[in-house]
This record gives C-alpha cells, sequence and structure tokens, in this order.
C-alpha cells in the first residue's frame, strides 16, 4: 500500500504529463510548446525520483530540462519572431497523424492490457544506490560495468562537439 | 492502491502517442524535434520503469537511459546546428519549403 | 590446250575496264577513248580468230564424225556449294557461243568506234565522263562475252547479273537526268525480278540434276546432244511435280522467265523502251543487239530440255507469239523514233524466241534427234543478222538524235536531202528488217517463218502477219525521218552527215546487212552440230516478200509525202491509237503495283508496324518500367515525416498480423 | 608461362597493350595517339593474315583436330571456368574480318572531336571483348568478353553520338543486355548439365562431347541462349535496337558494331546454342526458322520506305542478318558455309556503308536522303564507293554479297520438305526488295541534281578516308572474286555440328 503522498503526487504528474504532452503538440506558438515540453521534462524527472533513481532525476532536470530546452528556446528565438502563430495545420494532415498516433497507441495498449502478465508488479526494495557507486559501475568492465558504451559515447560526443563546431562556423 | 507497472506505462505509451503525432503533423523543424524529445522522453521512461519493477537488482534500464539523455542532448544541439543554419541561408524552417536536397 | 587464246577476248574488255575505271579519270578523255577502241579491236580480231578456228580450222577438238561439238577451254573451280555441286569459271566453245562472240565483238567494236564521234559536243570535245562511258562499255563487253561462253548454267546467271548491271550503269550514264535514274533503275529492278525466276530455276534443275554444267546437262558424256543426263535428271524427278506439272516443267518455266526479264518478252519488257535514255550507242549495243538477245540465248543453250518438256516450250512459244505482235503494234505509233525502234527490238526477239520454240514441234524426240531442228537454226541466224541491222538502225538514229537534238521524229522529217549516207545505211536497215532479198534479214526471217508454218499453219499466218507489220512500221519511220515534208533548221546549224569515227560504223555495219544472209548458217549453228540441210521454200519466201512489200506499200502510202491520211486514220481509231500509243498501258499498270500496292500497301505498313507496334512494344517496356520506378520514387520523396509514417503503418500492420496469428 | 606462347593471347593483348599506349598519350597529342591506334590495327592485321596461315598449314599438314592452337589456363578451381582457347575455321575467317574492320574503323575515325583518346580507349576496349570471344571456347570466357564487346558500345554512342543519342544508347544496351540476361541463363543452365558424372565443365567441346544436356532441358536452355544471341544478331522481332542505335552511333561504331559484333550473335547461336543442344536446335528449329525467314522479308521491306541513310542501312542488316541465322539453321554444311561468308560480306560491306554514310554525314550534316541528291557529282570517289556497296548488298558477282546469298539459297534449297521450301523461296524473293531499296537510295542520294547548292562546295574524301574504304572495298571484293579459298577455310569446321545435328534425326 503506498503512502498517499506518494498517490497524490503520481497522479498530478500523471496528468501533468498526459496534459502537457497533449499541449506540446497541439499548441501552435512554437515557444510555448517549448515551455510545456519543459513541464513533460520535470514530471518525467519526478518520476525518476520516484523510482528512487536521484541521480537520474537529477540529470534529466540538468541535461534535460536546464539543457536542451534552453536550447529549443534559443533555437526558436533565433528562427521566429515571437509572438507569430504558426500556420495552422491543414486538417487531413492532422487527422492522418492522429489516426496514425491513436492507432499505434491502441495497439500497445491493447497489448499491455492483454498480454503483459508483468504489468501488475508492485515496487520492490532496491538496494542502496549512491553516486559512488554509479561512478564505479560507469567506468568499471566488470559485471554492471559499462565502461565501453561511456567511451563510445564519449566518443560520439566529441564527433557531435566538432560536427557542431563546423556547422556552426562561420563560412 | 498500488502503483503498478502499467500506471507508468500508460502516461508514457500517451507522451509517446503524442510525440508520434506531433513528429508526423508538424511543418516546423523545431517542433519536429520537440516531437521527438516527447517520443525519446517516453522511452526514458520506460526503461526506467521496467528496470525498477522487473529487475530492481540491476541497472541496466538506469545506465541506459543515462547514456540516452547524454545522446539526446548531443543530438538536440547537433539538429538545432544544423536548422539554424539551414535558416540562415534559407530563411526558413518549414520542411514543406525546404526541398532543395530533395532527389 | 586448244584455243587457250579465248582466255584473251575475256580478259583484254576486263582489264580495259580495270584500267580505265582506276586510272581513266587521270587521263586525257579522248585518250581513253582511242585505247578502249584499240583495246576492243584486239578483242574483235582474236573473237574471230576463235570463230573461225572454231568453225573452219583444222581439227582443235571440236570435230567428231561430222558433229560439232562444244571445246570446253579451260574450267577452274569457283565456288563449291557441295562436294559435287560446284559453280566452275570456265570458257566453252561450241556453235552458238562462237557466233555470239562474233556478233557481240563486232557490235561492240564499232560502237566504240562510233562513241569516239557521238559522245562528243559539235565541236569535238569530248562529254564529262567519257572515261567513265568507256570503262562501262568495256565491262559490259567482259561481261556479255562472259555469259555466251559460260561452261554451266550458274556462270550465266553470274554474267546475267554483271550485263544488268553493265546496263544499269550505261542506262543511267547521265545521272544527272532524273528520267535516267529512274529509267535505269526500273530496268535493273525488272531484270533482277526476272533473274530471282532464273535463280530459282536453277536451284530446282540443279538440284534434280545435281550439276550446272552444260556438258553433263545438255551435251552427254560421249560426245554432242545425247541426254542421257537430261533425261535420267527428270526420269528421277519424275514422281516430283507441283501443282500438277513436274518439277522439270517448272524449272524450265522458271529459266524461261529469268530469259525473258533480259529479252523483254510481254510483260517483262517495260523496261527496255525506257532503257532508251541511255546514250544512243549503248542502245545499240545492249539493247539492240547483245544483251536483249541474252535471253534467246539461254533459252537456245538448254534447248535440249526444253525439247523434252514440252511443256515449258509451249509457254516459251505463246509468250514470243504475243510479243511480237503486241510490240509491233506499238511500234507502228511511237512518235519517239528510238523507242519505235525498241519496240521492233522486242518484237524480233520475240521472233526468234517463237522461233526456237516452234522447233521443237517437227516430230518427237526422236526426230529432232534425227537432225531436225530448223527453227533453232533460224532463230540463232535471225539473233546474228538481227544484231547487225539494229544495231545500224540505232547507230543512224543516234547520228540523227545527234544532228537534231531531240528523239522525236515531230523534229526530223525530210533529213534525206542533209544526211544522205545516214539516210542511205537507214534504208538498208530497214529493208533488211523488214525482209527484202537480198538482205540480211528475209533469209533469217524466212527460215522462221517456215519453221513457224512447220508448226502449224496459225503460227506461221500469225507470224507473218507480224512480219508485215514489222515492215509497216519501219517503213513509217523511215519515211517520217527522210522524207514527208522539208526539214525546217531550227538550230544554227543545219543538220549534216555526221564524222567519220560516227559514219564508218554504219557504213561497215550496212554492208554486213547486205551480206550477212549469205553466211551459211545452216551449216554452222545448228542445236546438235550436224549439218542442216535446207532450201528456200518459195512458197513460204514469195509470199513473205508479199506482204512486206504490201507493208512497205502502206508505209509509203500514208507517210512518204505529207497528207491527212494519217490524221484521219488516227481520228477514225482514236482508242486503240491511244492505247497503243500508251503502250496498252503497261506501265500504268506496273506503276500501280509498285506504287501503290507494294511501296503503300505493303513497305508503308511494314515500317508503320515496326515503328509502332514492335518499337512500340519495347518503348512501353521501358516506358512501364520508369513509370513504376517514379511510382516507387514517390515514396523516396525526402519528406522525414512520410517515412515515419508510413514506418508507423508497417510496423502497425506487422504487430496487427501478429497478434491476429496469436490469436489464431 | 606457356600460355604466351599460343598466338591466340596475343590477340587479347595487342588490344590491350594498345589500350595501354593509348593511355599514356596525353590528351592533345592527337599525333600520338593516331600512332598508337594504327599501330594496334596493322599489328591485329598482321597477327590475323599469320593465324590463317596458320591454320591453313595445320590443315594442310593434315591436323584435322575440330580446334587448333588450344591451350587451357585454369581461372576458377571452384567452376571449373579456364581460360581456353582454340580455332576452327569459322573463328578465324571472323578474326580476319574483325581485324580488317579495326583496320578501317581507326582510319574512319581519323578525325576523331572531340576526345579522340577516350574514344579510342573504349574502341579498342571493344575489340579486345571481340578478339577474347571469338578466340575462347569456356562459356564463361565467351560470355565475359562478350560483355565487354557490349559495355563500351553505350558511351560510345551516348558520348560520341549525334542525333537522340541517350536513347538510343540507353535503348541499344538495354535490349542487348535483356538478350545477355537470357543468355547468361542459357549459360547457368548449360553448365549445370554439362556432364552426367564427374566434373561439370564450361567448355565447348567437352561439353559436345559429353552430351549430357537431358532433352527437356535442351528445349528451355536452347531458346534462352538462341534469343540471347539473336538479339544480337538482330532477330526479328528483336531488332529494334539495330535501326536507332545504328543512326545515331558515330562512324567507326556503327562499322564496328555492325560489322563484327552483330556476327557475336550469329556466331554465338552456332557454336553454343545449335552445337551444345542439336536436339533441342531440330525440334524447334521451325520457330525461329519462321522468325529468321520473316526477319529478311521484313527488314527489306521495311528499308523501302524509310529516308535516313543510316536507317535504312540498319534495316537492310536485320534482313542480312536474318540471312545469317536462317543459314544456320538450315542445319546442313552447305547453308551453313553461306552463313559465315554472308556473315563476313555483310560484315564488310555493312561497314563500307557505315563508313560512307558518316563520312558523308560529315559533311551534308544530314542523312536524310530528300535533302540531298546529285552527290556522285560532287563526291565521285564516295559516290563509287557508296555504288559499290550498294551492289555488293544486293549481290553483284564477283562482290561478297552473291557467292554469300547462293550459298545460302542453294544450300537451303537442299531441305525437300515444303516449309523449308517455302521459306527458301521467300527468302531469295529479298533479292529483288534489296535491289529496289539499294537503287532507290543511289538513285536519290547519288544521281539526279543537287538538292542543295550548298553541298557543291564539298570535297571529296580524303586520303585516310580513301584508306579506310579502300581496304574494305578490295576485301568485299576478294571474297567475292575468291569464294573457294573462304569455303575452304569453312567448310570443314562445319562437320562436327552437321554430324551432331544428324545423330539426332
Amino acid at each position: 500500500m503506498e503512502s498517499v503522498g506518494n498517490l497524490i503526487l503520481y497522479f498530478v504528474v500523471a496528468l501533468v504529463i498526459v496534459v502537457c504532452s497533449v499541449l506540446t503538440v497541439t499548441t501552435r506558438q512554437i515557444l510555448r510548446s517549448a515551455t510545456y515540453l519543459l513541464f513533460v521534462l520535470f514530471a518525467t524527472a519526478i518520476i525518476y525520483f520516484q523510482m528512487d533513481y536521484a541521480f537520474l532525476g537529477a540529470v534529466q532536470i540538468a541535461v534535460y530540462a536546464g539543457g536542451i530546452v534552453v536550447l529549443f528556446v534559443f533555437a526558436i528565438l533565433l528562427t521566429h519572431q515571437p509572438g507569430k502563430d504558426a500556420q495552422r495545420i491543414e486538417s487531413s494532415r492532422r487527422v492522418l497523424g492522429a489516426v496514425a498516433a491513436l492507432l499505434g497507441v491502441a495497439v500497445c495498449g491493447y497489448a499491455l492490457f492483454t498480454y503483459a502478465n508483468f504489468c501488475g508488479r508492485q515496487l520492490a526494495q532496491m538496494p542502496e544506490l549512491d553516486i559512488a557507486k554509479i561512478g564505479t559501475w560507469l567506468l568499471s568492465t566488470d559485471k554492471f560495468g559499462y565502461l565501453l558504451p561511456f567511451e563510445a559515447i564519449s566518443v560520439l560526443l566529441l564527433a557531435c562537439i566538432i560536427g557542431g563546431v563546423v556547422i556552426a562556423r562561420r563560412r | 492502491m498500488n502503483l503498478t507497472l502499467l500506471m507508468y506505462l500508460v502516461p508514457s505509451l500517451i507522451m509517446f502517442g503524442c510525440g508520434v503525432y506531433g513528429f508526423l503533423t508538424r511543418k516546423n523543424m523545431i517542433a519536429i524535434m520537440i516531437s521527438l524529445e516527447l517520443m525519446l522522453n517516453s522511452v526514458d521512461i520506460n526503461f526506467v520503469v521496467f528496470n525498477r519493477y522487473l529487475f530492481p537488482e540491476q541497472m541496466e534500464g538506469m545506465f541506459f537511459t543515462l547514456f540516452a539523455i547524454a545522446l539526446a542532448a548531443a543530438e538536440t544541439a547537433l539538429a538545432l546546428a544544423i536548422i539554424i543554419n539551414v535558416f540562415r541561408v534559407a530563411r526558413k524552417v518549414d520542411i514543406n519549403q525546404l526541398t532543395k536536397l530533395k532527389f | 590446250m586448244p584455243l587457250s587464246y579465248t582466255i584473251a577476248v575475256i580478259a583484254i574488255p576486263l582489264l580495259m575496264f580495270l584500267f580505265l575505271g582506276l586510272v581513266g579519270v587521270k587521263m586525257d578523255k579522248k585518250l581513253t577513248g582511242v585505247l578502249g577502241t584499240i583495246g576492243m579491236l584486239i578483242t574483235t580480231v582474236l573473237a574471230y580468230g576463235v570463230a573461225l578456228t572454231y568453225f573452219f580450222g583444222a581439227d582443235q577438238g571440236q570435230m567428231a564424225d561430222g558433229v560439232r561439238s562444244a571445246v570446253v577451254v579451260f574450267n577452274p573451280d569457283w565456288l563449291s556449294f557441295t562436294k559435287t555441286l560446284v559453280v566452275r569459271m570456265g570458257i566453252m566453245l561450241d556453235p552458238i557461243a562462237a557466233m555470239m562472240l562474233v556478233v557481240i565483238t563486232t557490235v561492240s567494236l564499232m560502237v566504240h568506234l562510233y562513241s569516239l564521234g557521238y559522245m562528243c559536243d559539235h565541236h569535238g570535245h569530248a562529254e564529262k565522263g567519257f572515261q567513265r562511258y568507256y570503262a562501262f562499255l568495256a565491262l559490259f563487253t567482259f561481261s556479255m562475252l562472259g555469259l555466251v561462253v559460260a561452261t554451266n548454267l550458274f556462270q550465266i546467271f553470274i554474267f546475267f547479273e554483271m550485263v544488268g548491271v553493265s546496263s544499269y550503269l550505261l542506262i543511267g550514264f547521265y545521272y544527272q537526268s532524273p528520267a535516267a535514274v529512274h529509267a535505269s533503275k526500273k530496268a535493273f529492278i525488272v531484270t533482277r525480278l526476272a533473274d530471282l525466276f532464273f535463280l530459282l530455276g536453277i536451284m530446282i534443275l540443279s538440284f534434280y540434276t545435281g550439276t550446272f554444267d552444260f556438258d553433263k546437262l545438255v551435251f552427254g558424256p560421249e560426245g554432242a546432244n545425247s541426254l542421257e543426263v537430261a533425261q535420267s535428271a527428270i526420269a528421277s524427278s519424275h514422281g516430283a511435280t507441283f501443282l500438277g506439272c513436274s518439277v522439270m516443267a517448272w524449272a524450265l518455266t522458271f529459266i524461261f522467265i529469268g530469259g525473258a526479264g533480259k529479252s523483254a518478252m510481254y510483260p517483262l519488257h517495260i523496261w527496255l523502251p525506257d532503257a532508251m535514255e541511255g546514250p544512243t550507242p549503248v542502245s545499240a549495243l545492249i539493247h539492240a543487239a547483245t544483251m536483249v538477245v541474252a535471253g534467246v540465248f539461254l533459252v537456245a543453250r538448254l534447248f535440249p530440255l526444253y525439247v523434252i518438256e514440252q511443256g515449258a516450250m509451249e509457254i516459251v512459244c505463246v509468250t514470243g507469239a504475243f510479243t511480237a505482235f503486241y510490240a509491233a503494234a506499238i511500234a507502228c505509233v511511237q512518235s519517239d523514233i528510238k523507242r519505235a525502234l525498241a519496240f521492233s527490238t522486242i518484237s524480233q526477239i520475240a521472233f526468234m524466241m517463237t522461233s526456237l520454240a516452234v522447233s521443237s514441234a517437227q516430230g518427237g524426240l526422236i526426230e529432232i534427234h534425227g537432225g531436225h531442228g530448223l527453227g533453232f537454226m533460224a532463230s540463232m541466224f535471225h539473233l546474228f543478222t538481227h544484231a547487225m541491222f539494229k544495231a545500224l538502225l540505232f547507230l543512224c538514229a543516234g547520228a540523227i538524235i545527234h544532228a537534231v537534238h531531240s528523239n522525236e521524229n515531230s523534229q526530223m522529217h525530210g533529213l534525206h536531202k542533209y544526211m544522205p549516207i545516214t539516210s542511205i545505211a537507214f534504208l538498208i536497215g530497214c529493208l533488211a528488217i523488214a525482209g527484202i532479198p537480198p538482205f540480211a534479214g528475209f533469209w533469217s526471217k524466212d527460215e522462221i517463218l517456215v519453221a513457224c508454218y512447220a508448226k502449224g499453219m496459225g503460227w506461221g499466218i500469225w507470224m507473218s502477219m507480224v512480219a508485215g507489220m514489222t515492215a509497216f512500221y519501219m517503213f513509217r519511220i523511215y519515211f517520217l525521218i527522210f522524207h514527208w515534208r522539208q526539214h525546217e533548221v531550227h538550230t544554227e546549224h543545219a543538220p549534216s552527215d555526221q564524222p567519220w569515227t560516227m559514219t564508218l560504223p554504219l557504213i561497215i555495219l550496212a554492208t554486213i546487212s547486205v551480206v550477212a544472209g549469205f553466211v551459211p548458217a545452216h551449216d554452222l549453228v545448228t542445236w546438235d552440230g550436224r549439218e542442216l540441210h535446207t532450201q528456200l521454200n518459195w512458197t513460204v519466201a514469195g509470199s513473205s516478200v508479199l506482204i512486206a512489200c504490201i507493208g512497205i506499200g502502206l508505209a509509203y502510202k500514208m507517210y512518204f509525202k505529207e497528207n491527212e491520211l494519217p490524221d484521219k486514220l488516227q481520228a477514225r481509231f482514236s482508242g486503240l491509237w491511244e492505247a497503243a500509243y500508251r503502250r496498252f498501258y503497261m506501265d500504268e499498270l506496273y506503276q500501280f503495283i509498285t506504287h501503290k500496292v507494294i511501296f503503300q500497301g505493303i513497305c508503308k505498313p511494314i515500317a508503320k508496324f515496326d515503328r509502332g507496334i514492335i518499337d512500340g512494344f519495347f518503348n512501353l517496356l521501358a516506358a512501364a518500367t520508369g513509370q513504376a520506378a517514379y511510382g516507387i520514387r514517390r515514396l523516396q520523396n525526402g519528406s522525414i515525416q512520410s517515412y515515419v509514417y508510413l514506418y508507423l503503418v508497417g510496423a502497425l500492420a506487422l504487430a496487427v498480423i501478429t497478434m491476429v496469428c496469436v490469436l489464431i | 608461362m606457356e600460355i604466351f606462347s599460343n598466338i591466340l593471347i596475343y590477340f587479347v593483348i595487342v588490344p590491350v597493350l594498345t589500350l595501354a599506349g593509348l593511355a599514356l598519350c596525353s590528351n592533345k597529342g592527337i599525333k600520338a595517339i593516331r600512332t598508337v591506334a594504327v599501330t594496334g590495327a596493322t599489328v591485329l592485321v598482321a597477327l590475323a593474315i599469320y593465324l590463317v596461315y596458320l591454320f591453313l598449314q595445320a590443315r594442310g599438314a593434315g591436323d584435322t583436330s575440330e580446334m587448333i592452337l588450344r591451350s587451357d589456363v585454369m581461372w576458377f578451381e571452384p567452376f571449373n571456368i579456364k581460360l581456353a582457347l582454340g580455332v576452327d575455321g569459322i573463328s578465324v575467317v571472323m578474326i580476319l574480318l574483325s581485324a580488317f574492320i579495326v583496320f578501317a574503323g581507326v582510319f574512319a575515325s581519323w578525325r576523331m572531336n572531340p576526345l579522340p583518346k577516350q574514344f579510342f580507349l573504349w574502341f579498342y576496349l571493344l575489340s579486345t571483348g571481340v578478339f577474347g570471344f571469338f578466340i575462347s571456347i569456356d562459356l564463361f570466357t565467351m560470355f565475359m568478353f562478350y560483355e565487354v564487346a557490349l559495355i563500351p558500345m553505350y558511351l560510345l554512342i551516348g558520348v560520341w553520338g549525334s542525333g537522340s543519342k541517350n536513347y538510343s544508347a540507353m535503348k541499344l544496351t538495354l535490349m542487348l543486355m535483356g538478350g545477355s540476361a537470357f543468355l547468361m541463363l542459357g549459360l547457368i543452365g548449360i553448365y549445370f548439365h554439362s556432364a552426367t558424372d564427374g566434373q561439370l565443365t564450361m567448355n565447348v567441346l567437352e561439353i559436345a562431347r559429353n552430351n549430357a544436356i537431358p532433352h527437356q532441358w535442351q528445349l528451355w536452355l536452347f531458346p534462352l541462349t538462341f534469343i540471347g544471341f539473336g538479339v544480337l544478331g538482330a532477330m526479328f522481332p528483336f531488332h529494334t535496337w539495330s535501326p536507332d542505335g545504328h543512326a545515331s552511333a558515330p562512324t567507326a561504331v556503327s562499322m564496328l558494331h555492325a560489322g563484327v559484333l552483330m556476327k557475336l550473335g550469329g556466331y554465338g547461336c552456332f557454336r553454343i546454342a545449335i552445337y551444345l543442344m542439336p536436339f533441342a536446335a531440330n525440334e524447334l528449329a521451325w520457330i525461329f526458322l519462321t522468325l529468321t525467314g520473316v526477319s529478311i522479308v521484313y527488314g527489306a521491306f521495311s528499308a523501302c520506305v524509310q529516308t535516313d541513310l543510316k536507317y535504312i542501312n540498319a534495316y537492310s542488316s536485320v534482313s542480312h542478318c536474318g540471312m545469317v541465322l536462317f543459314a544456320i539453321l538450315m542445319f546442313n554444311t552447305t547453308a551453313m558455309t553461306g552463313a559465315v561468308l554472308q556473315m563476313l560480306s555483310h560484315g564488310l560491306m555493312t561497314a563500307l556503308f557505315f563508313a560512307l554514310i558518316g563520312m558523308i554525314y560529315g559533311r551534308t550534316h544530314t542523312r536524310d536522303i530528300r535533302d540531298m541528291g546529285g552527290m556522285m557529282h560532287i563526291m565521285p570517289y564516295l559516290g563509287v564507293g557508296y555504288v559499290i556497296a550498294g551492289l555488293a548488298s544486293l549481290g553483284l558477282p564477283g562482290l561478297s554479297g552473291f557467292v554469300a546469298e547462293m550459298t545460302i539459297f542453294f544450300g537451303s534449297f537442299e531441305h525437300t520438305d515444303t516449309f523449308r521450301r517455302v521459306l527458301t523461296i521467300a527468302a531469295t524473293c529479298s533479292i529483288v526488295i534489296t535491289a529496289v531499296y539499294i537503287l532507290r537510295v543511289v538513285g536519290k542520294l547519288l544521281f539526279g541534281a543537287v538538292q542543295d547548292e550548298h553541298h557543291r562546295q564539298l570535297t571529296d574524301a580524303s586520303w585516310d578516308e580513301r584508306l579506310s574504304t579502300a581496304t574494305l572495298m578490295l576485301s568485299v571484293a576478294a571474297i567475292g572474286c575468291f569464294p573457294n579459298f573462304f569455303v575452304g577455310i569453312i567448310h570443314d569446321s562445319f562437320l562436327p555440328v552437321v554430324k551432331a545435328l544428324g545423330a539426332m534425326i
């Protein structure tokens, strides 16, 4: 049995996620869209906290909410005149998109509700997870060691940095 | 009432659906990127909750999400850089109008 | 080897052709003409030598038991179809070949000489293409000589083609005149069509006999004219019939069609009048004296086979008799002097053809063996005499045309005063062709008529009538050209006799036309090599002279002095006159068949079919592939959203399928 | 290496060396390019003549083996693919023909512009393929060289062509590649049935000796291979690449293509399709006889109404090449000998035709006979050449066309069944139609009045053009005057095939 606080928190978070997601993709002002995204990301971070992955939640807030959304906002401000609405999307496109999305949701939902026998699982105990442990795991080669992906990601990020520089450089 | 795995999956699914809808319908490239982020995020949630609920002893889901966040950040940064560059050249961000490189 | 120098008779014209053709352009024009003429003179001397040696010389292997047999001088393989069926190129002398050598070289020499004057303008400058002209003349002479000395049927075919081409080149000598080009084309294609049948005939004949060689086909293995091979071949193919006729009859008919094409028998005669577009000496050489008798020569060469196969012989006979009349009728109304002479030629060749064909009717095969064959002899004799006097007539016509610059007899009239030598020569030619004794034509034509009467009274009367028409139309031409009324001088130069190079051949040929009748042809050119004892048949001779005189008298009455009678008659029988003048619309018929039926009706639709349907099909295939590619390319439109959409659709479809599968 | 002692390999090495030499030339050094190209062509002609001499000597010395100058080099062990060389009389004359046409082609493209170096590079690559095809007797090697000969065509037409060259190049290449797709299927099928037990082989001689292809397979494989080669041999209804392709191709390419490449088709039909699958050949001959018979008459009729010189010639090629396949399908030595003679004859005279057309086109810039006239007056040499080519084409004795056609007709007439008789007679009729269209074009193009006053300024042939055409004219006359020399080389090479076919009846 969960604590009531936890439950309330969950429902708030779920509500924020659902509502803000929908708003993100339906609003015609792109800046608002970015803002709603920010809310969704925050809500997601809260889920991570609920799951006891505090570090992940922190990363989510810092990188996503703090970094990416800021980037979005910058990009939007650079490419748009503020206050100007985007064009209305033609209805056929909207309907098609909606049908595709809803169908996808329906199929996945159907699958979830019908076949996923693990869906009723409760939250189990989890060993203590501190940052030191995460750091060790990230750089170890043992079981649960993630050195290789870590390095791969490093290289990738490096490539991205270089790519970013190349792209952004004035010709 | 307990918070089951399903209860986390449903908002995630809806988020993903919204992402798909946005991706398919939006014309603005930045809006498309935003929709993409929604989808990514929903997948992240799934990884985390599956990890937490089904394999609490292990850390794969969490780490994957960690990496995914890093990747998403890099990807977004790069994509936005490209979009801004394209905008500088073409003065537009609407993908329907950006057909110069088509075919 | 005896008579081996015959090769030189063939080789000199060939070498002359190559020489004049290759280096003549760089030489002086007159020089080439003189060279050509000298070469021809040597050839002529040699050919006379050959002929005299063959006919009268000491034994060169040609006389056996009083029978003049064929001599094969040499005969190397040229092209082997199979081990046994081999085409050889050789020289064979027999009476008709020897006689033809004389005819060809004589006329050719005269024409060479005559052309030296004719192919020049009034100032004596040679025309453009003078060298080419002499080269072609040499080529023609070579081909014609090669034809007559052929040792086998295929060699004849080869030289048939060669003379066809030389004729094509010479008719089209004035290649910038569309009429000449058209005429040369027509001549070649019509004779080519005939040659197709000739080829088919050879194919059939050689298939059943297994040989092309005359010494097997028509001369037996031992001595002259034992027809064993031919008979056995015919016997072996006896079962083989096609449409009710024996295969051999078909073969011989086809071969005759080939000959008919060259010899301008109805209905393949249409090219000959048009061929008069060529220079007049060429008409004299090719289209009067030599090439056009190639068909007669061909039938004569295969005479023993035709004798056996009476069916084919009947066809020859009917065709010849009809053509003789048909051409004579047309000749009566032509206004173009060369055309009139051309129809006269057709008619005379038809005489020869008929004469060949009637000769076999003198009893059965056995009797033929016994030594009859008057028609054959008469035909060959007529060939000889006709070549001389017809060449004479054409050369005279050439002299007249050269003088008045026109072919139409309305531009001539009354030339006797201006060109006396030409006039007399022409008159001699006319008398010869009309059959007035003692000129050459009388003797040969008389023999022909005797042969025709021997086949049947009807044939004889028919041919006598044609002979009468011959006398009429020849004298019509003569009177219209040289008399009728005073000549109106149109040009600055009054017409006159031409330079000696042109007059000398006229005189020589006229002389020959007077005396040629006394050549003892019946001793020399019989079909089996035996002497044929004939004597003048007074009834036939008398009646034919009478008919000829009537013809001449009629012509005199109508055309000697200008009068209204011809016009009245023309008005009276305008339909008939018009039809005859238009050659009974044969040209129009051919025009219709070739242009409307073949060209418009077959070629064009086929070409359209090819471009439209067949090529269209492949283009359609390509276009369909292209369209499919375009269609598929649409999916690859560069829009990430459509890709995602498609991906989703695909993923969903997969999911649904999986679920459905699980459910089932 | 032992293989280098075989003269045949030099027929591939010489063009390849020429290629290398050309590659070393600079783009501008037209003299060097010409020198290399001519040297290569001359060496090839000399080699070809020497090969004829060797062949005659070997036969004279009593060597009766089917192929002489045999050598094998293993190339790809797992599939038993060898570089198997060997020639019989047919290949020898084909090589001779190719050498002469390459020689004439080099001179015909003497003033090729632009990119002469690249042109000759592709030209010699094509030649490499052609010679390679004729010297090898291994299915794989043959197919490889076949493709080598085919592909350069696309660039040669596409880059140096005229008119709608892109369309034509594409059409020609695609249709021929379509043919090779059939062919490839056929060859693979043959390979997998090449031996009943033991090692599968690609060697034509061994396959023929094993005679192991099951009859029901032959019925499938024969049409595949025959059509595959037949496309190249311009067999009705797969001939439509020929008019467009030839019309657009540059002179030398038309020459080489019509002169040699189309012969690959006939040669292949004979050497692979009929030789290896005699049963199916006998069974299915009637289909292809009908098609080729149609080709002959149909091509001739179509040529009668064309107005483009090259189209006329292309359709006439359809007719003449139809004659080749027609004769091959008659299955007797005489007709087949005629077929090879016809290949030689058609190769030379079509090359001559295309050379002359190219030279006339280069001066007048039109190929429409309605726009030209009186050319004989303006350019007598080319005019005479055209008349000679025309006379060869319509079968004048003394020139090559006549002996070839006559041999074919007489060979075909040896069959007594009505079907073949009728076809033979129909084919024979083509000699008249040929005369019609040849004389039509000669009359319009060369004779008559000059149509365009500008044409009066045009010049006659230059020395290189004269050399090129004179080579071909002399060859045409040589075959026409001394046919038995060639028949002697060719004739016996058909005996194995005729024997194999005879065993089937």
